[in-house]
């Protein structure tokens, strides 16, 4: 199976890293197709939470926004948005949290605040919504995106939300009990934290990339595992259900919903 | 107690220039058909308070309603950025905006500490984050049993909030169902509360438990159908999701996005939207 | 993740002596099979934690289970005085008790900060009371914004909290209807969570914002229609008030309480409540 | 119309303090009959708030306790308890709290909770329940009770909740906004806090007491006020719904509920 997108790789990817008994915490975009995608394969009991309030949903199609009609009409219940952020979040109930970047460095440390100088930005991003929290809350956090040098970056202009700081130790050095970012999924490899120094390792290569090519791709010296593996390539099971899930979704996205 | 009245007499009497106000929904029933009378009412000066900045506030800072704003995710969501609102803060166009940024779990418990009657919120958060270097409503408090130290934020009390929801009985009890989002919270921690609802009811027929606002803790009703559009009302219409979409085009020019609030909303009046819907309807 | 078991099977599971337990329920769906269950297997030394202690405590108490007790309503509501509780406070019968004394704000607030996984709620009361002086899970934090002291107390985080709820569907989620207390709370304060049901039912069919709580957050689910009898389950039967008012002569006297619940529960089993509710069944 | 007790005129006098735009966070017994006598005579828009959660109640009986169905099948809405002490009372949107004593002094002050040592009390009363917060957060306080010296007492043995402290301005001092106890209704008379020392003073006294019969049943020196009205009799109309709703109270607690 070759005829794959990197990105259909990455979503993919980190499909497989879910299980049945995972209660996730997804965001727009990738995570959000790969936690459908793992509850529509392997997954069927995964347990998925939007923000917007929406717990145990299992829509039939992507979700625009974090807060579509799709993720209620199909969701075991529907909470306000601060008892979501207070018992659910706080309260230590997610396994997994999803989180992607503007920019990101070796720790996973994660910047969608402003590009440049925070009173003077070069560029005013969204910010950070449910980051902050989520990154400290959740059991651990799996980043998806997708490698630049833009967005794999030495230094980040902005802390939104804390990955392992410095390294080391430096979670448990401000108060935070939880792992952090535990896994890096992007278009071309797999990345994951030095148990010691917490940099960002890559432990698989995803089929045919080169380290030329991922060198290129990040603004950093990349630390390689002493056994890199290749990631597996798409089963048809998986590519088939991950289009069918996006082409229902393009669909109806294009057209008014109650048309 | 709820009065009764036309949206716009309720935004003359109950929103004025140099405000708090709260346009609260948190992706659903967003209450747009307020901010175009607000918008067309010329308010100033606002601070626009709002987990969300969404489309409703990248209109009302792009027209010049907005002196500051505070949030806590400033995107289209699933879209992009909010180009207007990037401009404003980027090149003050067409005005400068002071921001008060936060956590959107700041930002709920800011609003529920507000509904409570309290001056501060405590919660877990903003650990190793940049924020609280930014923003002074964003302190420290130590739990007097674990030592833990904990996040306090400002409480969110705005002179008025405005949402929208699905209905409200002749007593001006309101319901809100579905993505209820931080409504409730909004409307109590509020002096005032306008409401726009898809339509008045002899009697709101649900279960003990719904999300319900008493009459009495409501200023105005306004029923105007449709009036959450381009979002979403829980049993009456899907959201425009083609829409959002659209709008990262209109909105990323000065011009288009002008000429396009002068057709679309000043020239207009709240009972546009109803036809605004009409195709978003289901069967549900 | 909800197993489906007999209620005797998840007493002995998940309630252990010397553990701290809330079985929660105010006024309504109050657990009572559960504690019958709970006394006939014979616990001892446990931390009782409920708003209002009720028959439920009184009972538990009465019959030595407990050693120590955190509530913030001593009475039998609307009749008077809890016999069981005063004989244990004022005469250590049938051994002594330790009280941690709150209000009704203080314990609910406290329950929703274990919830929330903090280890204490701050808000604003007890001011001019003397339950500070006697309780020392009661300090004051000082609002950063505002100045003003408020009270703090410590969170409520149970080893196992007990509940009765109408329905759970087959995947194991439970909906609590009606007057729902702190219950939903108590459960995701808990460590574990034992859950009595009227009904397992195929589709909980309710609506969006209904007070559910999903399948995974509870340990287990025990079916025992009428489990909440005297006490009432909205929908299903209503409050054995008559009940509550006998209890006043039951449990004034220690031999006609000890033959009172020889009788009606250590020699009992839970399929008896079916039976004590079937007149009080009313057509809604 | 002279045929009532003084506990029915009690209640009606409580009731005649009621209006229309009230919102009142009921007790059990005499608060509940007043508030519902109000709502069913001139008070018909009267907002009843229980704190089982019942918001905008209309029992057709009333109830036995705090949260019988009654309350929550004839509400507005029911919100979970934490956040009927959160949002609606701590909120301050309730206009009149009732509370009654166990033991009560000249400033309004109540015990509920023991009589004697807290540490070894010689009578252990129910506690405080909501009412150290409704005395500090409702816009006032009315209080009804029956009056013995055993119940109005020279001095209390615990402070469930404050009402005028030392009197004064001992509840600003302590940071409290709200008026505290402006209103005591009793079985032989009505009281109201003297505007400076806000010592309780007797400004009514029902058809019949004498200030022999008060000074028996109070445990201190009573203060009147200048002008001492006489409290006007029940009328027929409020003495035939109170008793009405009575009947209809007894009738109803006394089979189950289904029968």
């Amino acid at each position: 199976m070759s005829n794959y997108t990197p990105v259909e790789l990455m979503t993919i990817a980190a499909s497989r890293a879910l299980s049945n008994d995972d209660v996730c915490f997804v965001g727009i975009g990738a995570p959000s197709a790969a936690c459908n995608l793992a509850r529509l394969t392997h997954a069927p009991d995964i347990t998925l939470i939007y923000e917007s309030g929406t717990i145990g949903t299992k829509p039939d199609v992507l979700p625009l926004s974090i807060g579509d009609g799709e993720l209620c009409d199909t969701a075991v219940t529907t909470v306000p948005v601060p008892e979501m952020f207070r018992y659910w979040l706080q309260g230590g109930r997610i396994t997994i949290g999803f989180l992607s970047a503007a920019q990101l460095d070796r720790f996973g440390n994660i910047n969608t605040t402003v590009i440049g100088d925070y009173f003077a930005p070069k560029v005013r991003l969204p910010g950070g919504g449910g980051a902050p929290e989520i990154a400290g809350s959740c059991g651990e956090i799996y980043i998806t995106m997708q490698q630049s040098t833009r967005g794999f970056v030495e230094k980040i202009d902005f802390f939104t939300s804390f990955g392992h700081g410095t390294g080391g130790t430096a979670r448990e050095e401000i108060g935070l009990t939880t792992k952090g970012p535990t896994l890096l999924i992007t278009d071309l490899a797999i990345w994951k934290p030095d148990p010691a120094t917490r940099e960002f390792t890559v432990v698989s290569l995803h089929p045919g990339v080169t380290r030329e090519q991922m060198a290129k791709s990040v603004g950093w010296e990349i630390r390689y595992a002493d056994d890199v593996e290749t990631t597996p390539p798409p089963t048809e099971q998986e590519l088939a259900v991950l289009r069918d899930l996006h082409a229902r979704t393009k669909l109806a996205h294009q057209q008014p919903a109650g048309a | 107690m709820a009065k009764f009245m036309p949206l716009r007499d309720a935004i003359a009497e109950f929103l004025h220039d140099g405000d708090e106000v709260a346009f609260e929904g948190f992706t659903h029933l967003i209450p747009h058909a307020a901010a175009h009378e607000a918008i067309r009412q010329g308010r100033r000066n606002l601070t626009l308070v709002r987990l969300t900045p969404d489309i409703i506030y990248d209109q009302m800072i792009g027209m010049g309603c907005a002196s500051r704003i505070v949030f806590s995710y400033a995107g289209n969501p699933g879209v992009g950025l909010l180009h207007r609102l990037r401009d404003a803060v980027e090149n003050a166009w067409p005005n400068p905006i002071e921001i008060c940024e936060h956590s959107h779990a700041a930002l709920a418990n800011a609003y529920e500490a507000g509904a409570s009657g309290l001056h501060c919120a405590i919660f877990r958060g903003y650990k190793g984050a940049d924020l609280p270097k930014v923003n002074k409503d964003i302190k420290t408090v130590i739990c007097p049993f674990s030592g833990e130290e904990l996040a306090a934020v400002r409480a969110v009390r705005p002179d008025v909030s405005i949402i929208h929801a699905q209905k409200a009985d002749r007593d001006g009890n309101v319901l809100v169902e579905g993505i209820v989002g931080v409504q409730k919270e909004a409307v109590l921690a509020a002096k005032h509360a306008v409401v726009t609802v898809e339509e008045v009811v002899d009697d709101l027929d649900v279960h003990p438990n719904a999300c319900i606002l008493p009459g009495w803790t409501v200023s105005a009703i306004c029923e105007v159908p449709g009036a959450a559009h381009p979002s979403y009302a829980h049993g009456y219409y899907g959201r425009d999701n083609s829409f959002y979409l659209e709008w990262d085009r209109i909105s990323a020019d000065r011009e288009l996005f002008t000429a396009w609030m002068k057709d679309n909303v000043l020239d207009e009046t709240p009972k546009v939207f109803v036809s605004r819907v009409a195709a978003l309807r289901s069967g549900t």
